[in-house]
């Protein structure tokens, strides 16, 4: 993969992206100052912890949603990584008093096990390779609900953390204010990392394989060894989800693993648009708002979302990120046109 | 070993289910050689190309490149040693700016130059519009220019001035040859457009059938009768 | 006892293929993954329950099926058709907000507890088969099953509008360019579709139970189904409704730890074998 | 005074959403019984109500909103999972919680702990009453089980064949469904291949509306007598005809439970909706009594104080005079077996025989508070 | 006489983009027109704003004499315009009989039935029962001409019918071509290769940049003439 990652020598590309780097810079910087903002401002507790879980499947949508928008695929099956990447938080915490070195060791070998599945499973085609992810999620649900012993089978399991972890003290993590913010960062740098990623030559490469897998044999490269990494950064990140939302909990259950909720997220990702790579976390923001929101002043909240969903989809076709980017295409058009 | 052709098809036979589109075809192209192929729809000129550039299991031969048995090899490493091709079905990549699917194709072949290759065939210009926004025949040539990347050893070209007005296919026509004369690049080029084809290659293969019908001088097929008959009608 | 289990599976096999063989329809002219299409096989068992109540249940059949038949004429006419230049995970997801819709409008009105739909007397008893009764009812389920199946085949197969049904399924602007009016076909096929749809929620009201989430179950299933036959095929669907409902009789009895699994390792076998199904090409 | 401020989580939506409207209606009963007669010392009762999506997060995620806007006596939730998923985090949202229905032993077993009540039957409760029953009532010598196929049905199983071996008698046949069976016709086949001359029934929700409905139309339920762990409940009886007569099983409760609390319960009830409580609606009841009883004896709506008062406190409950156990926070109560029978013309379950509180609760296992 | 097609000053866009600037043009029965230009000029666009295709904003578009508004793809067909499209949009899981079936859609009563195009391009009705993209290419497009046929159209429109097609076929299409006009029917013909133009068509249009810029009489030219007109 190495030789695929490296960049060429100096060329026009790569003027460009250097003057990419600075920008990229300076939005993260302004997305940390948001978080610590937010983190700062908001006073009520109801409301930070609601906007925790909300950036914790914002982590969960943007690995779904980098899936989506560099390979073209749907997933209905990545809950398995977010709720496999709990248990073996989970587990593994019972095991050893060392949650840090879990926690990366289960990360890569999610993105392991998800590089090795992707190898079989990419080659299917379109709704059928959702279908199919959606069944080997599904595989999973069902052991780990039958299972007993440490999971705890349908019941679901708690997690009894060791008093310290990436040293902080256990409660940071399950503070709403503090997890807030840990969250946050991790989000802000994983879309720095994938944004970096994809300014590589990784980036065009598998956005290429998306739009004409053959043509691109005859350009000269590969293509399953591509698709197969996407696959796996995706799950990985979606695991990243599921290990903060083990931290912030403390509890997994094997709902957590069922394909409705890979459904949900999925909605969060069209909401938010997945033509970039922020699009996703938006929709899961904005999701988790809304639904409380709805839930609140109303028994019928089914009804409410499905009407808005339809209502935003249509509306919005490149989602809530779409919008804004047209938006701001336009503002910076229109200022043009003065000078 | 007397010389070293820049490809060599010896035998190839290809078949889809019962059809054999290509029987036991023989060929060889020198460096910086034109091959005109041609032969009547249906002949086996696409399969003969598929064949060649690894996208088509072949039934029996061998093919060759600069002297180096590459039937077992697939797509991907013919076309990192130099074997290029377009298709006959445009075949781009839609949702992607031109200017940034050039330069892929660029990428993994040392020296390439995208830039110059869109100014060569006119799509400069729209390097910056997505693929599905422009005309067909930008499309078609724009295929070309994915294939041109890096100036190949040899170049598969099928039809490649279908869907090009006159201007267009004359200005390809004099780059082809360019490309021959001064870089040695060695083409099979598969068209219909017999002022092209008579204009420009160094020699012609006709195939009909699946089967070699003729192979010659361009003169000489002009003049061929069963290639005036079966093919060229008033073109001839 | 075998034999007795072929036919158990052939019954649910039967119900699985009138529920995908709808799903089947809207995918292949309008190239959407109906997710609504549980709700709507809810949807035609409940409007049949409160039909049956005053009028019996052969009253309550015809009424899900042309209600619901309705129902897929609006959803193609202001739904699908204004979407059709959409990505199809687009329209998807509005098939998703749809189901939520329908589940929620079921639960307003008939509230949240589970009903029961009584066969019709006619068809209850039992004959004896194997050497034990079996129910009359789960007999019909069959032949209604075949006779769906033999219908379509018929239908797409030979008669000019199905000529048409799968010109427009692969390419619709084609079709239409030959001068087929492709909005009032799909109309009328997803119309179909969905009757279907509410067809199988009657047929299965009594042997199964009326509850709002009726529909989500029995949708993965149909899922598997299609997929496994391959998107948009009909004779896939149909060998593969008729393998999944043998997997499961048989499963349950001789491979009681697995059966939960089964289905699913049945589509990812399938999938891995034939990316594109039963029905598609080898790769 | 302060106010009593209660959560109800409640699945309305996802798989428990029947048991879920039902307790639902038993807890905004008591509530307002409790209000309309000048609230409770003093205090009224104010709620919020919250749909847990039947899910452990959607739970999750509305306690804690709950919990932390000030409604933190928390009640309500069909599912185990999700009971287990709030009693974690009781401690840190300051909240107390007070299980209805989820009958998952460890509630008051491994997970046990001083902010969480278990006041509806344990699964160990309702296996305990098993073998006395079978001892007694049960001629048949050979059994078989038919359970979902997870842990709790796994263990009501293993449970039920432990119970029948003490007593010398067989079972043949133990056949585990996937959770989500539609179609039992290929298990009703075996059981009624089998040699048992009775069958034991562990399923959940629609699997079991599902199961009842097949039995009888293949004609088990007349060739075999069948005893269900949590079968004969109302939501189940009026959802399947009559496809439920005769069906024998474990019953917590019936409205001939002859307590003053429950007659004034089942006047008052019917006085209302025209009809007898079902056993989910006065498990929701039971629970909000329970929580309004705490804070009665604390004199305080702070949870920490509810909680010790509850611990080892006699409760009046529906079933008679309880003790809330302090070593586990099991509410202590009789249990019953049951029948379905017709009753002036409606189909519903009946007590058959009763064991007293003694019989029905076992000691506390795992938890020590 | 009443043309069959009538744009008038009709301008066409794709989304946002302006394609077709103010373009007039009409085809009587019985005409053989050509529509001649350069790549990407919008020749095609005129096609597919008979179809909607594109979308029209001002001008007007007439079929028979008759104003289309609120037009539908399946409008043309209906009205006696059969389209062979550039690229030939063969449906892939039809069968070749199947194929030219589908073209038969409208029912129109005349000299084109499966029988008269197997007799056209005999190579058809050897493969009828193989699914229509099992052709080579030019073989596809023969397919898409019979298709087209099949309709009895009174107008055909042909988007650069001879691309990929042998010169031999080429010359046959010039004959069938000129035999359809003889018999009535009218033909819109847009292409490249000049020769055939020259042997079918009677009047042009040359399109530049989404406009007309030229039409005359082809009568008296050759190809190098007509070739001057185009190059302007
Ligand atoms: N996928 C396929 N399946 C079956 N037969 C095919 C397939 N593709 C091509 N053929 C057949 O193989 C033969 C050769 O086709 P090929 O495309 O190579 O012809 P060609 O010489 O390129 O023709 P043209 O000039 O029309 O492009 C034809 O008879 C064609 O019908
Ligand atoms: N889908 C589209 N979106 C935006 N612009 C388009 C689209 N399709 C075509 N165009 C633009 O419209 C113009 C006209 O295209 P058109 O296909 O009509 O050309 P043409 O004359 O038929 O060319 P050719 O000879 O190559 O077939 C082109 O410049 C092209 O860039
Ligand atoms: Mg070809
Ligand atoms: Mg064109």
């Amino acid at each position: 993969m190495s030789a695929t990652l490296t960049a060429p020598a100096l060329d026009g590309a790569q003027v460009k992206r250097a003057s990419r780097l600075p920008r990229l810079l300076s939005l993260t910087s302004v997305a940390v100052a948001v978080g610590l903002a937010v983190s700062m401002l908001v006073e009520s507790n109801t409301v930070m912890s609601l906007l925790t879980q909300a950036v914790i499947y914002a982590v969960f949508a943007l690995g779904l949603g980098f899936l989506l928008k560099q390979n073209g695929m749907v997933s209905f099956g990545h809950a398995l990584f977010f709720g496999l990447s709990g248990y073996l938080v989970g587990v593994g915490a019972s095991l050893t008093g060392s949650v840090g070195t879990v926690v990366v060791l289960t990360i890569a070998g999610i993105g392991f096990f998800a590089f090795a599945l992707a190898l079989v499973i990419v080659r299917v085609p379109g709704i059928a390779f959702g279908m199919l992810t959606l069944a080997i999620g599904q595989s999973f649900y069902v052991l780990v609900s039958k299972s007993r012993g440490v999971t705890g089978g349908a019941d679901g399991m708690s997690i009894e953390f060791p008093p310290r972890v990436f040293g902080l003290e256990i409660g940071a993590f399950q503070d709403p204010a503090s997890m807030f913010l840990i969250s946050w960062l991790a989000l802000v740098a994983l879309v720095l990392a994938l944004s970096l990623l994809l300014g590589t030559r990784f980036g065009p490469l598998t956005e290429a394989i998306r739009e004409n897998e053959e043509r691109v044999r005859f350009i000269g490269f590969r293509t399953l060894l591509p698709r197969a990494v996407v696959f796996a950064i995706s799950a990985m990140v979606t695991a990243v989800g599921g290990a903060l939302s083990a931290l912030y909990t403390g509890f997994v259950s094997p709902e957590s693993l069922h394909w409705s909720v890979s459904g949900t997220v999925l909605i969060m990702v069209v909401l938010g648009g997945s033509r970039t790579l922020w699009g996703p976390a938006v929709g899961a923001v904005v999701y988790y708002l809304f639904r409380d929101y709805v839930g609140e002043h109303t028994t019928h909240w089914m009804g409410i979302f499905g009407v808005s969903l339809i209502a935003v989809i249509v509306l919005w076709p490149a989602g809530i990120a779409g919008g804004v980017m047209h938006a701001v295409e336009r503002i910076k058009r229109g200022s043009g046109r003065h000078a | 070993m007397t010389m070293t052709y820049a490809l060599e098809a010896k035998g190839l036979s290809v078949r889809y289910g019962g059809v054999t589109a290509n029987d036991g075809v023989s060929m060889r192209i020198a460096p910086g050689e034109i091959r005109g192929l041609i032969g009547p729809n249906g002949a086996g000129k696409s399969t003969f190309i598929d064949a060649l550039s690894g996208r088509r299991a072949t039934a029996a031969g061998s093919v060759h490149l600069a002297g180096r048995d590459i039937t077992a090899l697939g797509v991907v490493e013919r076309r990192l040693l130099g074997l290029s091709r377009s298709f006959q079905r445009t075949s781009i990549f839609p949702g992607m700016r031109i200017g940034a699917q050039m330069e892929l194709a660029a990428s993994k072949i040392p020296d390439a130059d995208a830039d110059e290759v869109m100014r060569e065939l006119g799509l400069d210009r729209f390097a910056d519009r997505h693929a599905n926004e422009i005309g067909y025949g930008d499309q078609r040539r724009l295929d070309i220019a994915l294939a041109l990347v890096g100036r190949p050893s040899v170049l598969l070209l099928d039809e490649p001035m279908a869907g090009l007005s006159i201007e267009e296919s004359m200005k390809l026509a004099r780059h082809l040859r360019e490309l021959a004369r001064h870089w040695g690049v060695s083409v099979l080029l598969v068209e219909h457009d017999m002022e092209v084809v008579f204009g420009i290659s160094d020699s012609i293969t006709v195939l009909e059938t699946g089967k070699l019908l003729a192979e010659g001088a361009p003169a000489e097929i002009r003049a061929h009768p069963k290639v005036r008959e079966a093919y060229l009608g008033s073109a001839a | 006892m075998i034999g007795l289990q072929i036919l158990n599976g052939l019954v649910y096999g039967s119900l699985l293929m009138i529920v995908a063989s709808g799903l089947v329809l809207i995918y292949g002219l309008r190239r959407v993954v109906n997710f609504a299409h549980g709700s709507l096989f809810m949807l035609g068992a409940y409007i049949a329950y409160a039909a049956a109540q005053q009028f019996g249940f052969w009253v309550g059949l015809v009424a899900a099926v042309s209600v619901l038949a309705a129902v897929g004429f609006c959803l193609d006419r202001f739904g699908f058709r204004l979407l059709q230049d959409r990505d199809p995970l687009t329209v998807m997801l509005v098939t998703f907000g749809l189901l939520l819709v329908f589940e929620d409008v079921v639960q307003s009105v008939w509230g949240k507890q589970s009903y029961s739909l009584a066969a019709p007397e006619s068809l209850a008893g039992t004959v004896e088969l194997f050497g034990s009764p079996f129910p009359v009812y789960r007999l019909v389920i069959v032949a209604a099953g075949l006779a769906v199946a033999a219908a379509l085949v018929g239908w797409l197969r030979h008669s000019r509008v199905g000529l048409f049904i799968r010109g427009a399924s692969t390419d619709p602007v084609t079709t239409a360019m030959q001068g087929v009016n492709t909005d009032r076909l799909s109309g009328g096929v997803v119309a179909v579709g969905a009757a279907l749809a509410g067809l199988a929620g009657v047929v299965s009201g009594p042997f199964l139970s009326l509850s709002p989430t009726m529909g989500s179950d029995i949708l993965i299933d149909s899922f598997v189904v299609v997929v496994i036959g391959g998107l948009g095929s009909f004779a896939g669907a149909f060998v593969a409704a008729m393998i999944l409902g043998q997997v499961q009789a048989l499963g349950a009895v001789y491979l009681p730890d697995l059966a939960a699994l089964l289905p699913f390792a049945l589509m990812t076998a399938v999938l891995v074998w034939r990316p594109s199904g039963l029905s598609g090409s080898r790769t | 005074k302060e106010p009593i401020r209660i959560g109800m989580v409640t699945s309305q939506s996802g798989g428990f959403t029947a048991q879920g409207e039902d307790s639902l209606r038993g807890m905004q009963f008591a509530v307002d019984e409790a209000n309309a007669s000048g609230g409770v010392a003093g205090r009224r009762i104010e709620v919020q109500i919250g749909d847990d999506e039947s899910t452990p997060e959607g739970g999750r995620r509305v306690a804690e909103k709950f919990a932390r806007s000030g409604y933190n006596l928390l009640v309500g939730p069909i599912a185990s999972s999700i009971s287990l998923a709030l009693g974690q985090n009781l401690q840190r949202w300051d909240a107390l919680y007070v299980s209805t229905l989820s009958k998952s032993d460890r509630i008051t077993g491994d997970s046990c702990n001083m902010r969480m009540f278990q006041a509806n039957h344990s699964d160990a409760m309702d296996l305990a009453i098993v073998q006395p029953w079978l001892k007694d009532n049960a001629k048949e010598k050979r059994f078989a089980i038919l359970a979902n196929d997870y842990i709790w049905g796994r263990d009501s199983a293993e449970s039920f064949t432990k119970a029948a071996q003490k007593l010398g008698k067989e079972v043949e046949l133990s056949v585990f469904a996937p959770i989500g069976t539609k179609d039992f016709a290929p298990y009703i086949a075996q059981l009624k291949n089998s040699g048992a001359e009775a069958v034991w029934v562990a399923l959940v929700g629609r699997d079991l509306i599902a199961f009842a409905k097949q039995a009888a139309e293949f004609g088990l339920t007349t060739s075999k007598r069948i005893i269900g762990h949590a079968y004969i409940m109302s939501f189940v009886v009026k959802a399947t005809d009559s496809a439920t007569d005769g069906v024998w099983g474990v019953l917590n409760y019936a409205p001939e439970i002859d307590t003053p609390r429950n007659k004034a319960l089942v006047a008052a009830w019917r006085k209302k909706f025209g009809r007898d409580p079902s056993e989910n609606e006065v498990a929701g009841y039971s629970g909000i009594q329970v929580i309004v009883q705490g804070v009665e004896k604390a004199d305080s709506v702070k949870p920490t104080a509810v909680a010790s008062a509850l611990s080892g406190a006699t409760l009046d409950t529906v079933w008679g005079p309880a003790v809330m156990r302090a070593e586990d926070h099991q509410l202590v109560k009789p249990n019953y077996v049951g029948r379905v029978k017709r009753v002036g013309g409606e189909l519903r379950p009946v007590i058959e025989t009763a064991f007293e509180a003694s019989i029905a609760t076992p000691a506390p296992t795992t938890c020590k508070l | 006489m009443i043309p069959l097609l009538n744009l008038d000053a009709v301008n066409a866009y794709y989304g946002a983009a302006h394609v077709l600037h103010d373009v007039t043009l009409s085809v009587c029965p019985g005409e053989r027109v050509a529509l001649v230009g350069r790549n990407g000029v919008g020749k095609t666009t005129v096609v597919n704003s008979i179809l909607n295709l594109a979308s029209l904003r001002g001008g007007t578009l007439k079929f028979n004499g008759v104003v289309q508004h609120g037009l539908r793809t399946y409008g043309a067909a209906r009205a006696g315009i059969s389209v062979v499209p550039q690229g030939r949009r063969i449906i892939p899981n039809l069968t070749i009989e199947e194929n030219l079936l589908l073209g038969g859609a409208v029912k129109r009563p005349g000299p084109w039935n499966l029988a008269s195009i197997y007799e056209l391009f005999p190579i058809l009705q050897e493969r009828r029962n193989t699914p229509g993209t099992a052709l080579s290419g030019g073989q596809q497009q023969m397919l898409a001409i019979g298709r087209a046929l099949m309709a009895n159209p009174q107008l055909l429109v042909l988007d650069e019918p001879s691309e990929g097609l042998a010169p031999v076929i080429v010359d046959q299409l010039a004959d069938i071509f000129n035999r359809l006009a003889n018999a009535g029917t009218a033909l819109l013909l847009i292409e490249q290769n000049l020769s055939l133009i020259t042997r079918v068509a009677r009047r042009f249009y040359v399109m530049a940049k989404g406009s007309i810029i030229e039409e005359g009489a082809l009568e008296g030219l050759d190809i190098a003439q007509l070739h001057k007109h185009i190059v302007v």
